[in-house]
């Protein structure tokens, strides 16, 4: 995204997998240490725990009107009943990130460049925590399409993260970063050409 | 929901069974909490993932605690009869 | 503005987090609520900062408690505040009611959610525009701002307590689910260069004091109980020494200098934010969350060459009737549009002061999601 | 010896609204002379209230003075309190006032321990509004609202104050002058929610329906019908049982709310 | 009409009194109520009175409790209502939008006092009109009458309770201090021949009930609790089972219905009353009490051959907006006056619907008193 | 013996929303065993609740409900219950819903004695609403509007609903299926108001800022540290001191609210 | 009042002394008995006893539009503090009577007929309850000025009072056209130019 | 209020005044209920009219209820000093 122009994020899933704290933390790298500007939203339902709650973050080097999203760029998933309700507004050609393991069912036909990663699985094995799963998967979407900056990004985790887990969680962003460089190899980005 | 499989339950819920009994957990809607492993005083149940499952049947005592105490009606026991 | 607890710089913040932090530095020591979905996070961050900054923060037992123990705390001589949404806010007003005859300044934040009744908690509407002006029982006057994002809402509280203090008198301030909730870069000023307005005590001694006598401004000076001015305050009408009245002279005297303490403050009390507005033919009226949806709008039609202007609301009431006039009289204004999220309220004041001068139509929306800039294109295309 | 009155009386605002014989001056009289006796500063003083003929009484009264809406008096007041630590806060209510509409203040306050002292001035009914039912009119007494007689029975304010968590908890009536005096002395030295219920009379609302037509009448009910708690034990099970206790009914003492609220703040600021 | 205990024939009654006894004509078989003075006498009267026709009258705890259960009665089948003034119906305020979203019929009294606040209790003023339109939080429908006397009270009440029943929905009825306690000739009528409308149950079976499915009416049908039909109510955005639901759609077509119910029934719920209006050129445009004064400075102007007529409304919202935009159009119409013990309430609406045809002017009293027939006079000369 | 709880749900909406471990389910199937115990036809029963997590519960359970404003479940069951005196009308309320916002109604419905019967989820925080203090949470413990520590003491149901008046008054846990199925049971065959307090655990909202992550260590605690009622005589006094006492805590009669309003009016229509 | 006109009466004085009662019975009197129109209005202050406090009633063969008094033709005062609050609105050539024990200082000058009874002194010396003075003043009123007749204000105050007391109210009526045709004597009225 | 007489009270109030003990009844605060009068032990007072007045002077005990009880401030006595 080098251009001016804006990029509209959204990541989905369920209460409680640390989505809304995913996010913030692509805002704040945008705004704090890549000098950009970004808004972001949620929306959730009733349920505290479980149920589909989503949110969008959108990045530009202008001033950002519309907070929400309109045409989506980027869509995370991380369980089958969020894709299933939050696909709808990706755009053609858009890039669809999933949890391979909680999305046993991606959209069929080649509408969209489709990434299908085990995040929950990696944070389980790698790292031990299935909480750190939204970490990993930043590191996957930064990888994958350069949003925002990898310094800014592992200072925007750093600076979110419980106390005393920064080092765990800069481990889970570089295994994000990882299992994107490895997708890319197969299966080539154009960033540029985002928005 | 459509994704994870259901135990079948014996035909008329309520009724003892014939032959030993049997435990059975709705694995769609289990939460996994760990309420029925913790409290079972015979170590019946154990959790596997995110749900209970059943490891030792023959010890059950059909106690029922682990059925009255899921918040999900994810778990039922059905004794034996007699 | 002392404490070590204010750390200026750029943030990412949300809009309810904005009004709480800014209440700080307007000088807050004091807030009571009752939380409710999506005003809550105001509560939540200043039962953490008030402390702090050596203010004090209470969860009442209920919304009308709340409402009570901010004017109790106001009259005390505490800049104060409490945060709500549309249950809390129909709860809070007869007790606002109160606070606008006794003339008790504090802040009132209502975060809108999708009504009525318990509606959508986690969703956005702005069905509250004309509650926050006719609520309660009895006419006062009233003065509500409604800023359109995180920065706005920063700034916009800050005046909500300088308006308060300044005409003695709650301010009420709208947000709704989605400025509330909203994560934007927010530059927190220094401590110490935000212009504070701080209530005029009276200069009187105790015996010459007569806390409801308007002077020439109406605006009576203010003593906080318990520093030595023994004084009556009640809901009840009253004259200049606050003792309760039934004659009907007093009555409209007071009545009368309440309304007129407003009214005569319009210049200070009425903001807008004009954009392109110069040559525009099409003037879309916006508010909150909605006026984003217009700005993003008006832009594109702009790139298009089409001459749509944006007048913003920042402050709903008092409305902002002067400036639509003159707005609507030009001769090249042929419409206005007001996009609401509800069934067409601030289109009625429009319709109204406007109405004989231009156009007006409304463009509603009730199922708690965010009007869309395509939607307003729409609509400006169809007619 | 005559008690000057008039040093703590708004004078030009006397004779007050009150009907003959009711029970609302006799408890301000006492109010003001056991503010007197603990040498409470005029300005140190917060009275609060919410609406009601009890409720006028700050008006008439040379203190800081309040008048809310109906039912609030006491979260009003516990915003003036926390502000405002020196003050010493009092809150005068109607029973309508204190457990009809501001039953769930009254209880939370209790439950919270603000060093704040309400006394309720107990008639058994709604006098301003009318003379209708009240949560403390006796079941089966008759009222505008419950020409059948009354279908509910009373709160007791001392078991309900103490249920919920009050520290300092006392009856006396009108009649019981001296008692009445004695214990909101004692209400207000309290460190912590204190609360005196004053059993007394209105003729005008209640007695004129209850067959009881004047004050005289009233007063004499109380004095033939309340025993001082402590006594109570020394009379027969079956007469006690008939009997209205009077006194202080609970003394004790926990963390205070206000306090509590500085402490943090003190803590808070202290946290760098 | 059953029961020994309803006499008709004529009599000397007060507004509060007739509205009372006009509930128990209409059916009304349940009263919770928290006393307020100017509207106590409504309670008193069915304190005693529905216990004789077999009803039950409860005082509650507070007016949210009286709303609350009041709304639990209608729910279990009966005809309820509830009485207030200013700060109780304030109060209420929450719990009437509940029975607007979940459609439950009932009627609210509120006898206006002088206000805002405590204002003064046992004087009258207008000052709720907007209230009764825009006192709860979110959008909704909302039918408001005012009588004008006694005998208006008493066939308002009957219509008030026809209409809750009709569209299943809270309807507000105004009076004032004036109306509630002024004394005049009533003739009761006989029992049986007053025209009553109950509303309609469910005739499909149980397990095919869709207790907030429209039809062509767009008024559900509705089934008391406890009689078979086992359904859900909540104050939650619901589909027509009644369940909550957060779907955009589904919320819409909710909000849409609900406005619409009312809307479409424009025609049988608002009402009017005219007097010298063929030719007339000044048009008096007033309400309640105030109606009074205006009818009296008719005729006295008429006496002078004035061409003055008098508007009055019985159904303030909905709004007559059709008739008196109608009216505002005649070639001969020069000017509306609304006369009203506000700060211009009326005045708002009626320069929204008719100041675009003709001149438009208020004339208000804030001091508790009534406007007087001369002071009517005096503002038609003066312009 | 399995119990067929299906019966008494409306599975289309199932599973509910209530986070894993979270003790709602508990008493909710507690109190379906109750009814059905109770032999109580499913139209003759009416659930009511207010606003909350456990506020959601009528709308799972297949019988007359009803979901209303928050903090006002009980008037709303009351208007109902007077009307349909044939219905067995209980209300599920949170700690928040029942004695914070609604803790007038509380007290005025233990007051009047109407055949009712009030369960109270207590899980000592606001679930629904994101974890903030409570009335109920304990003195010291954090909330999210708590983050210094709660500075108030928390209402003993108990004592409060004695103090109020009520005629039965219970307390069970969600470690406590048995004795939580029998008080309920026994509430609503008791003819007046009654009210039984469940303590149960929110690990989302409460256990997560108390140490307390999981559901199972919450219900540890009760297990180690409630002791029946009666027991607690026999424990030495410091040790009874630090237990929380379950049971029955007090069972009478008087005169029920409602009986009383269909009496006056057969009174009212007989007199001529 | 034999043509259509309208007459209007106050009645003042403090909560307590019956005037409310006082005003409907004069309103029944004309309405149920007399076959015309009437209307009744009162105000008072927060006092539940004692203050000033006013009943109003208008009679007319007509329909009674404006409900208040405008120009009184009839002010009844029983205490002196109502009489001076309310005397302002009676018009020239109004007739007011008076307590005369408890409204000493009536207005100076003749601009009304005066006419000052003791209603409050014979209710207790000639009847031994001072609480039927009020009525003692209806009987004077209608006694002076005809606005109602005397059968109908009869019936009316037997129709109003507390059973068991209709005798003792009957005879203070009387006591009241006694007073009224003592004073007519000397001072006579012209009840035709009433209004 | 001006119609009524007021009794002057001593000069000094809450001080004790020389002399024989003082009743002052303030007539225009007097409200007439009686409750001085029926429980002052000594049957020192006594209603005339619609007020209180003192009859029996020397038999006041100065016990103060009279005052103490009286709820218009119209009743204050000043004791006989030392
Ligand atoms: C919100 C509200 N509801 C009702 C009223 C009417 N009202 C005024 S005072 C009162 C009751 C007074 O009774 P109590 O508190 O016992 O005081 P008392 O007059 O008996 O001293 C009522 C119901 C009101 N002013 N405000
Ligand atoms: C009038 C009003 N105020 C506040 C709220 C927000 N609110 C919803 S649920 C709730 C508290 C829930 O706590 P509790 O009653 O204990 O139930 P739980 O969720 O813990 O089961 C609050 C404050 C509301 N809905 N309405
Ligand atoms: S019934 Fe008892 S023994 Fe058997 S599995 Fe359940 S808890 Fe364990
Ligand atoms: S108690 Fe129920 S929900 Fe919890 S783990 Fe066991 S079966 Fe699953
Ligand atoms: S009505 Fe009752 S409480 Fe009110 S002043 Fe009169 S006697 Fe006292
Ligand atoms: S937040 Fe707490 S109370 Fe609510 S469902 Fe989750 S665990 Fe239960
Ligand atoms: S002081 Fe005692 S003895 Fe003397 S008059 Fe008063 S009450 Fe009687
Ligand atoms: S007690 Fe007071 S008001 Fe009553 S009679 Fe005696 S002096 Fe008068
Ligand atoms: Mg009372
Ligand atoms: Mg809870």
């Amino acid at each position: 995204m080098s251009n001016g122009k804006k990029l509209e994020l959204r990541l989905a899933g369920s209460g409680g997998q640390g989505l809304v704290l995913g996010g913030i933390i692509l805002a704040e790298a945008a705004i704090l240490y890549d000098n950009k500007n970004a808004v972001n939203t949620q929306s959730y339902g009733p349920e505290a725990r479980g149920g589909a709650s989503k949110s969008e973050v959108i990045i530009s080097e202008d001033e950002i009107d519309f907070p929400k999203c309109e045409e989506i760029d980027i869509l995370l998933s991380l369980n089958q009943k969020s894709l299933d309700k939050y696909i709808t507004d990706l755009k053609k050609g858009g890039i669809l990130i999933l949890d391979r393991d909680l999305c046993p069912n991606p959209p069929e036909g080649n509408e969209y460049e489709t990434f299908r990663i085990p995040f929950t699985n990696l944070a389980r094995t790698e790292l031990g925590k299935v909480y750190v799963a939204n970490i990993v998967a930043l590191g996957a979407i930064a990888g994958l399409t350069d949003c925002v900056s990898r310094a800014a990004l592992e200072k925007a985790v750093a600076a979110r993260v419980p106390a005393g887990t920064e080092e765990l969680n800069v481990k889970a962003l570089a295994i994000g970063y990882r299992e994107a460089a490895v997708a890319r190899v197969d299966h080539p980005v154009d960033t540029d050409a985002l928005s | 929901m459509k994704a994870e499989t259901t135990k079948e339950a014996p035909k008329k819920k309520g009724k003892k069974v014939k032959g030993p009994p049997q435990i059975v957990v709705n694995t769609a809607f289990c939460k996994g909490c760990g309420i029925c492993v913790e409290f079972c005083p015979k170590n019946v149940l154990a959790m596997k993932g995110a749900k209970a499952v059943v490891i030792a049947l023959d010890e059950c005592i059909e106690c029922m605690f682990c059925e009255l105490r899921c918040p999900d009606f994810a778990i039922a026991v059905y004794p034996a009869e007699g | 503005m002392s404490g070590p607890k204010f750390k200026s710089g750029l943030r990412l913040m949300s809009g309810n987090e904005a009004v709480a932090e800014a209440a700080l530095y307007a000088g807050c020591r004091f807030f009571a609520g009752y939380p409710i979905t999506p005003s809550t996070e105001i509560a939540e961050v200043l039962s953490k900062r008030l402390p702090q900054v050596g203010g004090f923060f209470l969860q009442m037992e209920d919304e009308i408690a709340s409402m009570a123990a901010t004017l109790g705390a106001s009259l005390a001589g505490a800049k104060s505040m409490t945060a709500t949404s549309g249950p809390g806010f129909s709860l809070k007003q007869e007790n606002i009611g109160y606070g606008c005859i006794a003339e008790i300044p504090c802040v009132v934040v209502n975060v809108q959610r999708g009504g009525p009744s318990t509606g959508i908690p986690t969703g956005p509407m702005q069905g509250d525009i004309m509650q926050a002006r006719w609520g309660t029982h009895g006419d006062h006057p009233v003065i509500v701002l409604y800023p359109d994002g995180v920065e706005d809402a920063f700034w916009e509280t800050i005046r909500a307590f300088n308006l308060a203090e300044r005409y003695r008198t709650p301010v009420i301030l709208l947000t709704d689910e989605v400025i509330g909730h909203m994560r934007e870069r927010m530059f927190l000023p220094k401590p110490g260069t935000v212009s504070i307005y701080n209530r005029r005590k009276p200069r009187r001694i105790p015996e010459k004091y007569y806390p409801y006598q308007g002077g020439t401004q109406d605006v009576p000076t203010m003593a906080p109980y318990g520093e030595g001015y023994r004084f009556h305050v009640t809901g009840l009408f009253h004259d200049r020494t606050g003792f309760p009245t039934n004659e009907p002279a007093e009555i409209d005297a007071e009545m009368r200098r309440l309304l007129r303490k407003i009214s005569r403050a319009y210049n200070d009390i009425v903001k807008w934010e004009e954009l392109f507005m110069d040559d525009a033919e099409e003037v879309i009226v916006a508010f909150g969350c909605t006026a984003r949806s217009a700005r993003a709008a008006v832009k594109r039609l702009r790139a298009r060459d089409r001459k749509v202007g944006l007048f913003r609301l920042k402050t709903v009431w008092p409305f902002p009737e002067r400036a639509l006039i003159k707005i609507a009289k030009r001769a090249h204004v042929k419409k206005m549009l007001v996009p609401e999220m509800n069934n067409g309220q601030v289109l009625f004041e429009v319709e109204r002061v406007a109405g004989r001068y231009c156009d007006v139509e409304g463009l509603q929306r009730l199922d708690s999601e965010m009007i869309t800039p395509r939607q307003i294109i729409r609509a400006l295309r169809e007619n | 010896m005559a008690f000057d009155y008039d040093q703590y009386l708004r004078v030009d605002r006397l004779p007050h609204i009150w009907c003959p014989g009711c029970g609302h001056g006799i408890i301000f009289k006492a109010l003001l002379r056991s503010i007197h006796g603990l040498e409470i500063d005029k300005n140190d003083l917060m009275l609060v209230s919410g609406i009601g003929c009890a409720s006028r009484l700050p008006g008439y009264a040379d203190f800081n003075t309040l008048h809310t809406t109906h039912g609030r008096a006491l979260p009003f007041a516990t915003g003036i309190k926390v502000m405002k630590a020196n003050l010493h806060v009092i809150v005068t209510s109607g029973d309508g006032d204190a457990v009809a509409i501001g039953g769930n203040h009254f209880i939370h306050t209790c439950r919270r321990n603000i060093d704040m002292t309400l006394i309720v001035f107990n008639n058994s009914i709604y006098g301003m509004n009318g003379g209708q039912v009240s949560p403390t009119t006796p079941y089966g007494s008759f009222a505008s609202t419950a020409p059948w007689g009354n279908l509910s029975v009373h709160f007791d304010f001392m078991k309900l104050a103490q249920g919920a968590g009050a520290t300092f908890v006392a009856r006396a009536t009108t009649y019981h002058v001296k008692l009445l005096e004695k214990v909101i002395t004692q209400a207000i030295a309290h460190k912590g929610f204190s609360v005196v219920e004053v059993l007394e009379d209105c003729p005008t609302a209640y007695g004129r329906r209850n067959k009881m037509r004047g004050p005289v009448q009233m007063m004499k009910f109380w004095k033939d019908n309340c025993v001082m708690i402590d006594a109570l034990d020394k009379l027969p099970l079956e007469e006690a049982k008939e009997k209205i206790p009077i006194g202080i009914f609970c003394q004790t003492t926990r963390q205070e709310f206000t306090d509590e609220q500085h402490q943090v703040a003190q803590r808070a600021m202290g946290e760098e």
